[in-house]
């Protein structure tokens, strides 16, 4: 077993793992944790790919930037010490079936398809992901989209504004 | 001459419009001039084609092309010729008497009812005329339905008794069940024949199947049957006595109600060749007669005397066609319509005189208060007895001698009914006319002959009843004497030629008509002896009697099997199957959509999660019936193509 | 790597994020199960754009294949931060009105 | 290109004009203003005047059906402002700021418009949306509002996860986010198994999923009559047209020649989303008591009709498909724009309208019979050009006669309103009612009308 | 042009009523415009050959603003365009709230219809078709009885959903037709394959059968008429219920030849098991309008028998019928609403002696219900004379148990003369005046239809000759 794959099953089992804390944790700010620790995970696994660039705006933007927003808000809000109602069991269960089957269909979907069985991804290989390839490629063919993501922006601000601000 | 003949029924119809649009505006008696005048003018012409058909023959006038289809044409034309003619000449001429009678006898009603009820009658020879004048099927039936309909508006002419209302809807409902069969009798032959003209039906009547002409006759005869009266189609005819008496003797006496007689006698060479056919008519005529005669005998009614009087002579005339005496038959009807008009007037006239009490056993003894009534009313008893030389003897005599001649059973029985004919006859004049009387002291009082207006049509009458017979004198008597037979001999050529007519023996002859003559006299003795000393407070009848008395049931019968089960199944209809069934459904359908969406509704749970998991779930189930094709939905789109 | 194991992995995560969805009252955590989908997603973009380039690779050294897929990475992350700032503002909102954060709560709307 | 530079620049516009302006009543008029500039600029690039040229590296590819479609947007967001401003203004304290979203979400409507990769898709889908979650919540102090933002938001941002996951699974069966690119357009051979690899299947569908979700089809509709009904109702009538069309467009736009690759079991999927989305929108429809409940799930019901291009995807559908958002839109905005001045939203609140106000019930009972779709109005030929395209493939007549049933039955909730104003008795308590607004309906009755007597008016500009 | 300005005439000026006030003038105008449309008609009858009209309409979908009046077009605008001043006239005391409404949706109706009957194009022909039905719609809906509102809804989705199936057939026809046209000979000429012609069939009797309406679709119809005002309620049952045998005539025959030739049978039964079911039900009944309405029912279906059994008699039967029918049953409900408008009441059981107070209402009604039961000499009875014979050729039982409904019919009708006009008076007929003079000239004009019509029928046989032979023309 070499190293990519060791640290390969390793950030994904701790990405499982803590991406299913999220969900079992009762305290809200408890699963915000586990949630930073999967957006880590999920980091080494760009950077095991060779994804560097993407690698540090999902610690910066994610870890960083969303996840205190959610940290904040949920200390606004001061639900740290509030227990969660719970959802009626069945309809957890009902739940969990859902979302199990989803899986299990795209799942078996995925083993079916045939291509997907030999071709393997570069890792620790290939430098598409170095910021000046990024860079080159976004300002060039993908500046329309880059440009326009400013009207979301835009109207993200405006919406914060007006529904955050205290009539 | 044959060219005026459109004359005969233009003059009644003018009279009907002249009456009926004017019956506020003229006085009683220009509507009595207008109406009777109308009838005497068509009766003139009648006559004057009567003797132009004599020296010129037979003709057809067309006027207009009725309807004309591709493969179909029916002319609006008029047959004139020996039959038609002959009726004619009984329909304008008993009409006119019946009019002039009727001025005197309405005379008492408001002067609009006094001009409706003559545009009626108008209207009645009108439709008359065109039923015997008609070229063709189509416009004996319009003529056909037209009577029915004067005869529903007369019988209900004093509309306020809602039991005269009964009675006009049911004589008009039977009527109608007998033009059922008329019609599709008339489809047949245009499918069959594709015209119904009666000379070009005649023609080819020969390319027709022995099945497809017993059909046509029967189905004919249906029609017949409702018109005349016959079993089973009778019963409405004794409660049309509900119209004023003139009209029963016009309408359901003279005329209308021989109108079969005149349709199967018109297409005799059908019912020749549907020998099938001809035997039921015969059957069912003679069980006719002797039915109604037998009700007859237990009746009290003045008017329902004579309306059963009159459904067993229908009968008589029909077991003359059904033993192919044609001549006989129509011969019948002439002398009929005499003495039975005669008998109607003269009941009228009595009733006019008791004052509208029409209980025999409330009479009595009125011979000496009105004479001439007395003396017309018994000659018409010995005319419809059969006495000779009256002229229902001959005519009578006639039909009888076919029937012996074809079936020996037929005469008997035929005989039999004569009998009963002459007991209940002589019953009735006796216990009005003899003995004495049994009204109220009131009643004594006001009698008194009618007016002249009502004797002069019972005298002439009178004399026809008389001598009407003798223009079919037997051959037994004289040789050649009977001049109807051989006026009317074109007309039943064909069926002659075809048939054969066995003779009696002239002694044999002699035999039965002395024999039946004596039989009948003593009857008319005993009936007479009978009731000369009846008095009100008789014991009540017992047995057969009560049959009789309520005419064996048959109206309940009706009611029983068909009325009251066809109302249980509208009933039925119209609140289960119409209300919860048919509309049940349609309503059922929006009530459906209504649960449903209350159901539906309850989907939409407000809750976020539920809804999140129905879309995964959706999602699954896609992904699911991409790699397994729901059949149902496969089938379905295969469905059209 | 073989790349089913991302997209195993990746799966897996994105299901995890769903029953989070599914199961959770607290619209916060549905939020966060909701980015964790956004990112199981972005590492199998990340997955793919590198299996498309060792695909390219081995005819073409300098091949650039795939670096759309990281870019449209990066467009989910721009996207992701915007409904997030709209999103918690909605939040704030209405547990400013009704002091909780419950789902099963809203159910005015329903029928 | 021209559209989504002007509306976006427009809405910047608007939020300054915001602050710039004292009296915000004027600010309907600007938005008409700009409105007017954006249509022109729009209907120049549509006939070939390009103002601003830009190199999108084929990310996004204008052609004449999408830019056409793009001006029925513009105009009847047009129409709904003049008919609808002055209620926008009245929504909340921030007047400036829903126009300007109202100009994003344009913007919105134009990139899908012209997408020629999922990213701008993607894009375009959440610019159209998350300006809309805004105006969802608009209404701050009613709690029928913020749950109804809360609601959409949370649903959408769910499918918006869904669809990433579909554009991945396509990537990685094609390597491209062209929706035209070669390899996207893995045709098999008609009839047998499709032949694309199960991934690209299933990215492919789950799209379809997403896509279905924005269009409120059956059984991902369910946000649909929550958020219509909470969202103050000025709002409701815009995203039940402008936005419901466009998603409709970028759905037929996406799938318009991928439907090869999804083999038969495709229809039969249709077929099934097609009757769902029917039967839930009309029969729900029927018990509601509030009208603009019964409005959002008659936009389902209509839905389910719209879908019937995707079903046959010929010419006809196209055609029919720009009829259908026209004369659905503007019926819808009619309606609404007649709701909004009452008091009272159930049906109720409509007796006897007619005696009251007989102009609003006239053209109210106008759009009401367009979107039920009786002749003579422009709702006939949208059904009709539906119907007939499907008609036209040749299968699915089954599919067409349920619809009809199910069009039978929606006659019923929209009769009722039309039921309510003419034939109950009561008195109908509206807001002050201008005669400009009247003419505004009037208009838009008229242009029904002409529409429904003469679709060739409109249509006859596809060609040219 | 005729055709044109027949359907022209009553649409601008019933949109042109709408603007005028509430006045009697607007009473005045729609008579002025029922009486100009009258004129045109005529003019179109006693012109030789068909006439047609053609315009373009909407050249991408194959469908053209083209109108043909051929025979029986102009027979049944000649219907049409009699009956509206007939109506108005009639009920010209009555007083409408809203009367300007009122008229201009009674013309528009006309448009409606006229258009039906001239339409040579099928998408046209559908437009007509509904635009007949919506003014109805709201006429019923304000104007009518307590339970309108429900009645009419039942009635006009009832009839909406066999338009909309029908609207399904033509767009499956159209998608067949060699040159993807509209126009009327290109259906003829569509050639379906069997199987589809069962389909068409199926999707256009449902929507003819509801509109006509055969058993067991006409549960509305009783309530519709019951419900309505009467002077709709003429106009439902005198022209509009025309327009389905219309349809089948024009439509339905020519194009799908086969299945109607293979389902002649089923739908000959069910229409004779409508007339006798109906006319066992009118006798029943204890309301006037609704037994006209059933005694309509049984009519209509010996009609729609007649168009199946397929033969030329028949077929010249239906024709007839088809204009006598509606003016007599209109001519009946004119009675029914003098008596409904004078006593307040249509139950037999709180009628009767009318004959006493009213004669001449009396007299005319009596003529009236006479032509009802197609007595000779009333036009009725060609029509139903020659129908029969149609039906005869086809199935001698089928004839005769048709049959037993003119003897119901006789039994239904006199019970009702009986109950209303015969016996005495009661206590709501005691105070009962004659008819008003309007009424009487009405009437009279239709009693005088009645029995021309009835005694010399040939011109109208004339007239629509040519269609009959043309759809014969074509087997």
């Amino acid at each position: 077993m070499s190293t990519t794959e060791i640290l390969f099953f390793f950030l994904s089992a701790l990405a499982l793992f803590s991406a299913s804390m999220v969900l079992i944790s009762k305290n809200p700010v408890h699963s915000v944790l586990w949630l930073v620790v999967t957006f880590f995970a999920i980091s080494g696994h760009y950077i095991l790919l060779n994804a560097q660039f993407l690698a540090i705006v999902n610690i910066i933007v994610y870890a960083g930037a969303i996840m205190v927003l959610f940290l904040f808000v949920i200390m606004l809000m001061n639900l740290n010490q509030q227990n969660e109602p719970q959802k009626n069991f069945w309809m957890k269960l009902t739940g969990v079936i859902s979302g199990g089957c989803f899986m299990m269909v795209l799942v078996s979907l995925v083993r079916q398809t045939l291509d997907m069985q030999t071709k393997v991804a570069m890792t620790t290989s290939g430098d598409i992901g170095l910021i000046k390839n990024l860079g080159r490629v976004l300002f060039s063919d993908y500046v329309v989209p880059f440009e326009i993501t400013s009207v979301l922006f835009l109207s993200a601000m405006i919406g914060a504004i007006v529904m955050g601000k205290k009539d | 001459m044959s060219k005026l003949v459109y004359l005969i029924p233009l003059f009644p119809l003018l009279g009907f419009l002249i009456n009926g649009l004017g019956r506020k505006s003229l006085s009683k008696s220009l509507i009595g001039i207008i109406g009777s005048g109308t009838i005497l003018a068509s009766f003139v012409v009648s006559v004057l084609v009567f003797f132009d058909i004599k020296t010129n023959g037979a003709s057809v006038i067309t006027l207009f092309n009725f309807i004309q289809i591709k493969g179909l044409l029916i002319p609006f034309a008029f047959q004139v010729d020996q039959l038609s003619a002959l009726f004619l000449l009984i329909i304008t001429g008993i009409g006119f008497l019946i009019h002039l009678y009727s001025t005197a006898y309405m005379h008492e009603e408001e002067p609009h009812h006094f001009a409706r009820y003559f545009a009626y009658l108008n209207l009645f020879i009108f439709s008359m005329l065109l039923l015997v004048l008609g070229a063709n099927y189509v416009i004996m039936f319009i003529g056909w339905e037209g009577v029915g309909l004067c005869s529903y508006l007369l019988i209900g002419f004093w509309f306020k008794n809602n039991n005269y209302n009964y009675a006009a809807k049911k004589a008009f409902v039977m009527n109608r069940i007998g033009d059922l069969g008329f019609l599709l009798a008339v489809f047949w032959l245009i499918f069959k024949l594709g015209t119904t003209t009666y000379t070009d039906v005649f023609a080819q009547v020969g390319q027709l199947s022995t099945f497809d002409i017993t059909a046509i006759t029967a189905l004919l005869f249906i029609g017949a049957m409702g018109k005349s009266a016959q079993i089973p189609l009778y019963t409405w005819l004794p409660d049309a006595m509900a119209g004023p008496t003139p009209v029963s003797a016009l309408i359901h006496a003279a005329t209308m109600v021989t109108a079969g007689i005149y349709m199967i006698a018109r297409s005799n060479i059908l019912y020749t060749m549907a020998q099938g056919t001809q035997s039921l008519v015969a059957m069912v005529g003679l069980a006719t007669a002797i039915f109604a005669a037998s009700i007859a005998i237990k009746q009290n009614d003045i008017k329902k005397v004579l309306a059963y009087s009159t459904v067993s002579q229908l009968g008589y005339m029909f077991l003359g066609l059904g033993v192919g005496a044609y001549t006989g038959a129509v011969f019948h009807v002439m002398t009929h319509a005499f003495f039975k008009a005669l008998l109607f007037l003269g009941a009228g006239s009595v009733i006019h005189a008791m004052h509208h009490e029409q209980d025999i056993r409330k009479m009595g003894g009125l011979k000496k208060y009105m004479p001439i009534t007395n003396i017309t009313f018994l000659l018409a008893c010995l005319a419809i007895s059969g006495i000779p030389p009256f002229s229902g003897f001959f005519s009578k005599d006639e039909i009888l001698m076919a029937a012996l001649a074809k079936n020996p059973i037929y005469y008997y029985l035929g005989l039999g009914g004569a009998l009963m004919t002459a007991f209940y006859m002589f019953r009735l004049y006796t216990l009005t006319f003899l003995g004495g009387f049994r009204g109220t002291h009131e009643q004594e009082h006001h009698l008194k002959e009618s007016p002249i207006a009502m004797t002069i049509p019972l005298i002439v009458l009178a004399i026809l009843s008389v001598i009407g017979g003798w223009v079919g004198i037997p051959e037994l008597f004289a040789k050649d004497a009977h001049s109807l037979e051989h006026f009317l001999a074109p007309i039943f050529a064909a069926s002659t030629a075809i048939s054969e007519h066995p003779h009696l023996p002239a002694s044999q002859e002699w035999m039965y008509l002395l024999g039946s003559t004596g039989l009948i006299t003593v009857v008319i003795i005993y009936a007479i002896n009978n009731y000369k000393k009846y008095k009100t407070s008789t014991a009540e009848s017992t047995g057969l009697g009560i049959v009789l008395e309520n005419k064996w049931y048959v109206d309940e019968l009706y009611d029983t099997i068909i009325v009251n089960p066809l109302d249980a199944v509208a009933g039925f209809f119209k609140s289960f199957l119409e209300k919860f069934v048919i509309d049940g459904a349609v309503n059922g359908v929006g009530r459906l959509v209504g649960y449903g969406s209350r159901q539906l509704r309850l989907l939409q749970s407000g809750q976020v999660g539920n809804y999140l998991i129905i879309m995964v779930l959706a999602i699954v189930v896609f992904v699911l019936v991409w790699f397994n094709d729901i059949t149902i939905v496969y089938y379905l789109n295969r469905l059209f193509n | 790597m073989p790349i089913q194991y991302y997209i195993y992995l990746c799966l897996a995560l994105f299901s995890i994020g769903i029953i989070g969805a599914l199961t959770r009252r607290n619209v916060i955590i549905v939020f966060m199960c909701i980015e964790l989908m956004f990112n199981a997603v972005n590492l199998l973009l990340v997955a793919f754009s590198k299996m498309h380039l060792a695909a390219a690779t081995i005819a073409d050294k300098a091949s650039t294949v795939g670096t759309d897929g990281q870019l449209f990475v990066f467009f989910i992350m721009v996207v992701a931060a915007a409904e997030v700032s709209v999103g918690l503002a909605i939040i704030v909102m209405l547990f400013r009105n009704t002091h909780s954060v419950d789902i099963n709560f809203l159910n005015r709307l329903k029928n | 290109m021209n559209a989504i530079i002007v509306s976006a620049l427009l809405g910047v516009v608007m939020m300054f004009s915001g602050i710039l302006l004292k009296n915000k009543s004027s600010l309907k008029y600007i938005a008409i203003g700009g409105l007017l500039l954006l249509l022109i600029a729009n209907l120049f690039q549509t006939y070939g005047v390009y103002t601003i040229v830009v190199n999108s590296h084929d990310l996004l590819r204008f052609q004449k059906f999408g830019l056409f479609f793009n001006s029925i947007a513009i105009s009847a967001t047009l129409i709904y402002v003049i008919l609808s401003g002055k209620d926008i203004e009245n929504v909340g304290n921030y007047p400036a700021e829903y126009f300007a979203l109202i100009f994003f979400v344009l913007c919105g409507v134009s990139i899908l418009c012209g997408f020629n990769s999922l990213l701008m898709l993607f894009l375009g889908i959440e610019i159209l949306s998350i300006p809309l979650y805004i105006l969802t919540g608009a209404d701050k102090r009613n709690l029928k509002s913020n749950e109804a933002s809360l609601k959409y938001f949370l649903m959408g941002a769910f499918t918006a996860g869904i669809m990433l996951m579909g554009i991945a699974l396509i990537y990685g069966a094609t390597g491209s986010f062209g929706i035209t690119s070669p390899v996207f357009i893995n045709t098999p051979t008609p009839g047998s198994a499709p032949k694309a690899s199960f991934l690209e299947i299933a990215g492919v569908l789950l799209l379809f999923v997403a896509m279905c979700f924005k269009v409120s089809a059956a059984p991902f509709h369910f946000w649909t009559p929550d958020v219509y009904d909470g969202a103050p109702s000025v709002f409701t009538s815009f995203m039940a047209t402008v936005v419901k069309a466009a998603g409709f467009f970028a759905f037929i736009r996406l799938l318009e020649g991928q439907t090869a690759i999804l083999g038969p079991t495709w229809k039969i999927l249709l077929s099934f989303v097609i009757i769902s989305t029917l039967l839930i929108g009309n029969i729900t429809a029927v018990f509601q008591q509030s009208v603009k409940r019964m409005l959002a799930y008659s936009s389902i019901a209509q839905a389910g009709f719209m879908l019937f291009a995707l079903y046959s995807f010929n010419e006809v559908a196209k055609e029919g498909i720009l009829l259908y958002a026209a004369a659905y839109s503007l019926a819808t905005i009619g309606i609404f724009a007649v709701l909004i001045k009452l008091k009272d939203y159930t049906l109720d609140g409509f007796n006897g309208l007619a005696k009251t106000e007989p102009v609003l019930a006239l053209t109210a009972t106008i759009c009401l019979l367009s979107l039920s779709g009786i002749p003579l109005t422009a709702g006939f030929f949208a059904k009709y050009y539906m119907l007939a395209s499907v008609v036209k493939t040749g299968t699915g007549l089954w599919l067409v006669i349920v619809a009809v049933l199910f069009a039978a039955v929606s006659v019923y909730y929209y009769f009722r309103v039309i039921q309510a104003m003419y034939f109950r008795e009561g008195v109908s308590e509206t807001t002050e009612i201008t005669s400009g607004f009247k003419a505004g309906l009037i208009f838009v009755a008229a242009l029904i009308v002409l529409i429904g007597v003469l679709p060739s008016l409109l249509l006859n500009y596809f060609y040219f | 042009m005729i055709p044109l300005l027949l359907i022209l005439i009553p649409l601008l000026s019933g949109l042109a009523v709408f603007l005028l006030k509430d006045s009697p003038s607007s009473k005045v105008f729609a008579l002025v415009s029922s009486l100009a449309t009258l004129v045109l008609s005529l003019m179109a009858v006693f012109t030789k050959g068909a006439l047609t009209y053609d315009a373009a309409w909407l050249p991408g979908l194959g469908s053209r603003f083209s109108l043909l009046q051929d025979g029986m077009s102009k027979m049944l605008s000649l219907l049409t365009a009699i009956s509206f001043p007939v109506v108005f006239a009639a009920t010209y005391k009555n007083v409408y709230q809203r009367s300007s409404a009122f008229y201009g949706l009674m013309l528009l109706t006309q448009a409606g219809l006229l258009g039906v009957f001239l339409a040579s194009d099928a998408l046209l022909f559908y437009f007509f078709w509904e635009l007949a039905l919506i003014p109805v719609y709201f006429l019923c809906s304000i104007w009518g009885g307590e339970k309108r509102i429900a009645v009419t809804f039942k009635f006009f989705v009832y009839t909406f959903i066999g338009s909309l199936l029908m609207l399904v057939g033509l767009l499956y026809v159209y998608a067949q037709t060699a040159d993807h046209s509209f126009a009327m000979q290109s259906f003829y000429h569509a050639n379906l394959p069997g199987h589809a012609q069962n389909a068409v069939f199926a999707l256009f009797f449902i929507a003819f059968a509801i509109k006509m309406p055969i058993f067991p679709f006409h549960t509305w119809q009783p309530d519709a008429y019951e419900q309505s005002p009467t002077a709709v309620t003429m106009i439902l049952s005198g022209v509009m219920v025309k327009m389905g045998i219309f349809a089948v005539i024009r439509w339905l025959l020519p194009m799908v030849p086969q299945a109607v030739q293979a389902h002649s049978i089923f739908v000959v039964t069910l229409s004779v098991t409508g007339m006798i079911y109906a006319s066992l039900i009118a006798i029943r009944q204890d309301d006037i309008k609704r037994l006209i309405a059933y005694s309509s029912i049984a009519h209509i279906g010996l009609m729609c028998a007649a168009i199946f059994v397929q033969n030329q008699i028949g077929l010249e039967g239906v024709m007839i019928q088809m204009f006598n029918h509606g003016i007599n049953v209109i001519g009946l409900w004119i009675l029914a609403d003098v008596i409904e408008q004078q006593l307040g009441t249509r139950k037999f059981s709180e009628l009767g002696g009318l004959a006493q107070k009213a004669p001449v209402l009396a007299i005319l009604f009596v003529i009236m219900a006479l032509a009802n039961v197609a007595l000779p000499l009333t036009n009725a009875f060609v029509g139903e004379f020659l129908m029969f014979n149609g039906l005869f050729q086809f199935n001698g039982w089928v004839a005769a148990i048709a049959g037993i409904s003119i003897i119901l019919a006789a039994v239904y009708t006199l019970n009702m003369i009986q109950k209303i006009f015969y016996g005495n008076t009661v206590e709501k007929t005691f105070e009962a005046v004659e008819v008003s003079g309007n009424v009487q000239w009405v009437l009279s004009i239709l009693v005088l239809i009645v029995l021309v019509m009835g005694v010399y029928p040939q011109p109208m046989i004339e007239l629509t000759k040519d269609t009959v032979s043309a759809i014969f023309a074509n087997r």
